[in-house]
């Protein structure tokens, strides 16, 4: 199992001593480094291709009908169809807006995305950057793509895409903080910010020792994958492109090529925050038989498959209850999280703390969504059937 | 009760949809779709296309006695039809031009119903499309014209019953030529009620 | 519940008005008192006729008449059918929105299709037609312009353009 | 490996000089989107400047103050404001020949102060590179008191905002 | 006179109004209508229905057409429910004509106008989950079904939509034994199916946080502005014509009419999920004990052959009926000629929407649309 383990960076160092006979050894650093690059660069866009062809054909499969599969054999060759299909299209930039902002903005929303490949743990040994901040570095890049939002909104001169780019970047910014909250539990009994580090630490732990299976875990599981789910503007809160109301948000006015970055850069931005929730709680790449980038990639893809579950079932939120859910029960729950993880740490005696912490985790939420926030419970409603 | 319990009824439902696409029948949550140039639904048998013409043994003589019945009753009115005349311009009872413009027929049926001559009926083939809508979509007379058993084939029952009464008023004309009718008229065709 | 004898409960209350009945429907004569008979209907409590169905143009030749069919919502008691009658040159009858909501839209549509002026209507404007067409659709003597023919700017335009315009596409347009 | 060190110092100097145009575009550019969009690329320069001296923590702290949420207050404001007539407001006026003499008064004392010090310096007490375990214990140990009045002071504005907005209610 | 948003914010931001166009092509109108809305920010300050794209003046063309002529138009006035159209139809010239139905004729009717009433209800609830943004999932499920009925339409009347399958006295052709059979099995099947669709959705938080207290419709505004139909129904007020008019044989079935209490988006929704309900019991009741017998009054059956001697008396009438949208009525003047002298139809989506700026003040201009799609419009009866 070993071998299929590390079978990658096998192969690297093999070609690497290959290389090393006649190129000067600070050569084979830069190769080394450019080798990273190139699978990073390679992988980005290959996964983007393929989850939409995936989502496509799981979203298909739960409204009972079968999904692209006219190109290739199961649909395979789909994703380089639409490539194709967004080459070919014509690109139109509209005649009053500002042309330098409009081609940018499309650019910039895709570095983001691609920077946030470089912390992420794809196996054991296999992180292209270990930097001792990386979950940091993580939420630092994703959150510069708000600008890009905004660059796109203002530079297409359209009432619709003001309105789009207004709402998504307040959702964006709202859903940032419960998001970098509900992480800090993990660095605090990981005590690194860094993600091999997190996944390691995770590893080392007794019993079930994922961080999912403690009660502040899984509180913080669940707020940080829908916060992600909400970072990438998906489904239950795909406001910014409610194709019902405002026609396509913020990237209304873009086509062809533009309008595939932008696509591309919400794929990536799923991959990440999955791979990241991933990583972050449910072990990385840690697990007991097969090789452990095998893992990494089961744990991602099944978190994948729930962003797409969401987006083929769940209607969609108005603007302010949007808001709401993010100021009135995440950020909320996300601190009383903070104090029962902490407190987790200090007691020693396991199944107290263990029903503790369930326990004051269970009161809160109570709390927060059935008392303070009744406006926004489903109300009982009754009907009279008369003659 | 719990907040988030409706959403997540909501979701298994997806998910068992899900599951059972994979190997459950068509009607109970299977995969209904029915991929269309290779495998096709089965025509039902009533279903109504735009009309055709029938001809017993040949088509240079169609039931059709050119009566112009059907182009007045015709709600859109896309029904033109001119009688052929012998070479001393006697009208013939037949038709010599019978244009349907396909674009205007709604293949509503009226025309089927109020024929009393069982003459037009109702076609099964929906790919009509062409590529010129002036003149590939007014079909002329010779593009109508199908043969009975065309008709048998494509509506057996229906068919059958047509052919049922047509040989019924056969015998009693016959049985009614044989005994020299009282009132020399001709016996009036009986027009043929709906099965 | 017969038209007679809502006609003698109306006369009984309000007096000035002239009624007749008309093929179990009742006629009334000027339609002046029209929104006073119905507010009438609608407050007495032997009818309650508390809902405005349906409002109906209709072009007999010689006048333009408007059908009101009226229904009991509580009492759910059958149509009280109204009509007013207004000549063909200037048809006016007086609108029922004050009373009833309902009517806003579907007297919009008999202005639209029949010419005929509600007064007291909160905004009249055409409801089906564009702004545009100065006809009345559904009158028995409505002539379809014929499409063929080009307007005379057309024909202008063309001229200055070069193009020889055949004479059956003169403009011979009329009104 | 000099070849390395020398590719490092260039890339040093690049990012500087990206930085410097950016301000530069800032301060001249027209329409006042394209002058923040600049002040973001600035804020990303120094990010990178603290990157180059290891202090990566810092740099990532950078990014996310900064960018993620400064950049799009500024931002905000800058789209509820401006119609979208976008007229391009003019950036000199009567006073800048006033601004150029103040500019060349500072860079003269700049220069003075630059010639004067002893390159290269010696860092006195060079420690091991500050993670983030040590700034996290400086916060809660030595400087916890700055870190407490910081935190009031960021409540009471936070209050203060609300208390604002919720004014028309 | 619908009372008017007062601009709230008065301090000096003086933030003018956009007009928007929510145009013939927007992605959730329900066909060819436009709303002229100005938006306050995010909020509605006016919304003006315009409407008329889709008009071909149906009336005028029915006035140059025999009675059976107008048969085949009808189904084209509210696409979804070709039949209800025909029955409306129908039973207007019957009146008119003196003629009556036999026994079976009536229960097929019936049978076909509840299965068009579980159609549209389908439909209708599968868009509004469209347009709140659930990616077309209840659209598909609530399709699959309809699929079922509209094959059976085919079998039965020769179209899936356009069924022209009324006849005065009766209807076009019989149900073979084999049809009834499928009949009764979408019938015992479609209640799981409900609770699925329910399971689905009824109990979904972000349904409920979406649609509950949004566009409430008062009584008396419902009433006034002569509302009808599920619309009506779901603000509590007991009108569905089948019980007031008993019209054909609706008085031998036992089933219920479900009222709402608050009249916002959710109670439209959950009224007609009831109705589809208890139209399942209606349809029990009737393949139960649908008599053998003919399917034509043989007293108009020769006019099946020549629609033009079919002449009814002078006089006039107005048919009406509870169609899946409200009440749909049919005024049909005759002169005497087999061409009516004046043809006009009640359509319940063109008068449910003057109530439609009302209850969309204030709100959203997310809930606007689902106001729109809880209204249950269809262009075709709406521009006639």
């Amino acid at each position: 199992m070993e071998i299929l383990d590390s079978i990658f960076l096998n192969t690297k160092k093999i070609f690497l001593d290959l290389l090393g006979c006649w190129l000067p050894d600070w050569m084979i650093l830069l190769v080394n480094i450019g080798i990273i690059i190139g699978v990073i660069a390679v992988l980005g866009p290959v996964i983007m291709m393929y989850l939409t062809l995936l989502e496509r054909k799981i979203i298909g499969r739960m409204q009972n009908r079968i999904g692209p599969n006219r190109v290739g054999i199961f649909g395979i060759l789909q994703p380089i169809a639409d490539g194709i299909k967004m080459f070919t299209k014509e690109d139109i930039i509209p005649q009053n807006a500002d042309k330098i902002v409009h081609f940018l903005a499309p650019v910039l929303m895709v570095i983001p995305a691609l920077l946030a490949f470089a912390v992420l743990p794809f196996g054991r040994g296999m992180i292209p950057v270990n930097l001792n901040v990386g979950l940091l570095f993580f939420i630092a890049v994703s959150s510069t793509s708000t600008i890009c939002v905004f660059m796109a909104s203002w530079a297409s001169r359209n009432k619709f895409s003001i309105l789009g780019g207004m709402r998504s970047a307040a959702q964006m910014i709202s859903y940032e903080i419960p998001m970098v909250l509900s992480v800090v539990p993990v660095i605090l009994s990981a005590e690194s910010l860094s993600t091999y580090a997190i996944v390691e630490a995770q590893a080392r732990w007794s019993g079930l020792h994922w961080f999912v299976f403690t009660p502040w875990g899984l509180l913080a599981f669940i707020i940080f994958f829908l916060c992600g789910v909400a970072e990438c503007n998906r489904s239950p809160f795909d406001l910014p492109e409610a194709e019902s109301e405002i026609v396509a948000g913020f990237h209304t006015e873009y086509s062809g090529m533009k309008f595939a970055l932008f696509y591309m850069a919400e794929y990536m931005n799923t991959f990440t925050v999955s791979a990241l929730a991933a990583t972050l709680f449910l072990g990385g790449w840690e697990g007991p038989v097969l090789p452990s980038w095998l893992w990494f990639f089961i744990k991602t893809h099944a978190l994948i498959f729930v962003m797409f579950w969401f987006r083929g079932t769940l209607p969609r939120f108005r603007v302010d209850q949007l808001m709401g859910l993010a100021w009135k029960l995440f950020l909320p729950l996300t601190l009383i999280n903070i104090f029962v993880a902490g407190g987790y740490h200090l007691i020693s005696d396991r199944n107290f703390r263990v029903a503790g912490a369930s326990a004051v985790l269970l009161v809160s939420f109570l709390l927060f969504t059935v008392f303070l926030n009744r406006k926004y419970m489903p109300e009982k409603r009754r009907y009279d059937l008369v003659d | 009760m719990f907040f988030g319990l409706g959403v997540l009824r909501g979701l298994m439902v997806t998910l068992k949809n899900f599951v059972t696409s994979y190997f459950m029948p068509p009607d109970r949550g299977g995969l209904f779709t029915v991929e269309y140039p290779e495998k096709r639904l089965p025509v039902i048998e009533r279903f109504r296309n735009f009309p055709f013409l029938v001809y017993d043994k040949d088509p240079e003589n169609p039931r059709c006695v050119a009566c112009e019945i059907c182009a007045n009753e015709c709600p859109t009115k896309c029904i033109y039809i001119e009688k052929d005349t012998d070479p001393n311009k006697k009208p013939l009872r037949r038709p010599a031009i019978f244009d349907i413009d396909i674009t205007v027929c709604m293949n509503c049926g009226i025309c089927e119903e109020v024929c009393p001559f069982d003459s037009i009926y109702m076609d099964h083939p929906f790919e009509v499309a062409s590529s010129d809508r002036l003149e590939k979509l007014l079909f002329h007379k010779n593009d109508l014209l199908k043969s009975n058993d065309y008709f048998h084939k494509i509506r057996p029952t229906h068919a059958a019953a047509i052919d049922a009464r047509r040989r019924a008023v056969e015998e009693k004309k016959k049985s009614a030529a044989v005994k020299p009718s009282e009132t020399g008229q001709p016996p009036k065709a009986q027009n043929g009620g709906k099965p | 519940m017969n038209i007679a004898e809502v006609k003698s409960y109306i006369e009984k209350t309000l007096p000035g008005t002239k009624l007749t009945i008309v093929r179990d429907s009742l006629l009334i004569e000027n339609p002046a008192d029209l929104p006073r008979v119905a507010g009438l209907l609608k407050e007495s409590d032997t009818y309650r006729v508390d809902y405005l169905a349906s409002i109906t143009g209709a072009d007999y030749l010689q006048y333009l008449e408007c059908v009101y069919h009226l229904f009991s919502m509580e009492r759910k008691i059958g149509p009280v059918i109204l009509r007013a009658r207004t000549n063909r040159e200037n048809p006016s009858v007086p609108s029922l929105v004050p009373i009833y909501r309902g009517a806003e839209y579907q007297e919009r549509e008999i202005f639209d299709l029949f010419g005929i002026f509600f007064d007291g209507h909160p905004d009249l404007r055409r409801i089906l037609m564009w702004e545009g067409l100065n006809a009345s659709p559904m009158r028995k003597d409505y002539q379809q312009e014929d499409r063929e023919k080009l307007s005379a700017e057309d024909i202008r335009w063309l001229d200055e353009h070069g193009v020889s315009v055949p004479p059956e596409f003169r403009e011979s347009q009329q009104g | 490996m000099e070849l390395l060190n020398l590719a490092g110092i260039a890339g040093v100097y690049t990012l500087m000089l990206v930085i410097l145009i950016a301000a530069v575009a800032m301060v001249t550019l027209r329409s006042l989107f394209h002058s923040a969009l600049a002040l973001a690329a600035v804020l990303i320069g120094i990010a990178g400047i603290y990157l180059t001296l290891q202090a990566d923590f810092l740099a990532m702290i950078q990014i996310l103050i900064y960018v993620g949420a400064v950049m799009t207050l500024i931002i905000f404001a800058v789209m509820l404001t401006e119609h979208l007539s976008h007229q391009t407001v003019r950036q000199n006026n009567r006073q800048s020949p006033l601004a150029i003499a103040g500019i060349c008064a500072f860079l003269f004392c700049l220069t003075g102060v630059i010639v004067r010090t002893p390159w290269p310096l010696q860092p006195q007490n060079q420690t091991a590179t500050i993670t983030a375990m040590e700034l996290g214990k400086a916060f809660m140990g030595q400087y916890v008191f700055a870190f407490e009045l910081i935190s009031v002071f960021l409540i009471a504005a936070l209050i203060g905002a609300i208390v604002i907005a919720r004014k028309d209610k | 006179m619908p009372k008017s948003y007062t601009v709230q914010n008065t301090d000096l931001l003086d933030t003018q109004t956009l007009e928007v166009n929510f145009g013939p092509q927007h992605p959730s109108t329900h066909g060819v209508f436009r709303m002229f809305v100005e938006l306050d920010g995010e909020v509605i300050v006016t919304l003006k229905p315009v409407m008329g794209y889709l008009h071909r003046n149906h009336e005028q063309i029915a006035e140059n057409l025999t009675y059976l002529g107008i048969m085949p138009y009808t189904d084209r006035l509210d696409y979804f429910n070709a039949m209800t159209n025909n029955l409306g139809y129908a039973m207007a010239v019957e009146k008119l004509a003196g003629i009556t139905v036999p026994e079976r004729a009536q229960y097929i009717r019936v049978i076909v106008s509840e299965f068009t009433r579980l159609i549209n209800h389908l439909s209708l609830v599968g868009f509004l989950l469209n347009d709140l943004g659930a990616f077309f999932t209840p659209i598909l499920y609530a399709f699959r079904e309809r699929e079922k009925i509209l094959d059976v339409f085919e079998e039965i009347s020769g179209s899936r939509m356009m069924c022209n399958y009324l006849r005065f006295g009766g209807v076009k052709c019989d149900l073979s034994p084999a049809v009834l059979e499928t009949m009764k099995k979408i019938t015992r099947n479609f209640p799981k199916f409900l609770d699925e669709f329910e399971a689905l959705l009824s109990k979904n938080e972000i349904l409920c946080m979406r649609c509950q207290n949004v566009g409430v419709l008062p009584k008396e505004l419902a009433v006034n502005s002569s509302i009808t139909g599920p619309v009506l129904r779901a603000s509590g007020i007991n009108y569905d014509i089948r019980k007031v008019d008993r019209y054909s044989l609706y008085d031998r079935f036992r089933f219920r009419v479900p009222l709402g209490r608050k009249g916002d988006t959710y109670d439209r929704y959950y009224v007609r999920v009831l109705e589809m309900r208890e139209s399942v019991k209606i349809l029990e009741q009737a393949l139960q004990d649908i008599p053998v017998g003919e399917i034509l009054n043989p007293k108009t059956a020769p006019f099946a052959k020549a629609p033009r001697n079919f002449k009814p008396p002078v006089g006039e009438d107005y048919g009406r009926i509870e169609s899946p949208k409200g009440e749909l009525g049919y005024y049909v003047v005759s002169d005497g000629t087999p061409q009516p002298w004046r043809y006009h139809i009640r359509a319940p989506s063109f008068i449910n929407l003057t109530i439609l700026e009302d209850i969309c003040l204030g709100h959203k201009v997310a809930d606007a649309i689902i106001i729109l799609g809880s209204l249950d419009i269809v262009l075709g009866e709406v521009d006639r």
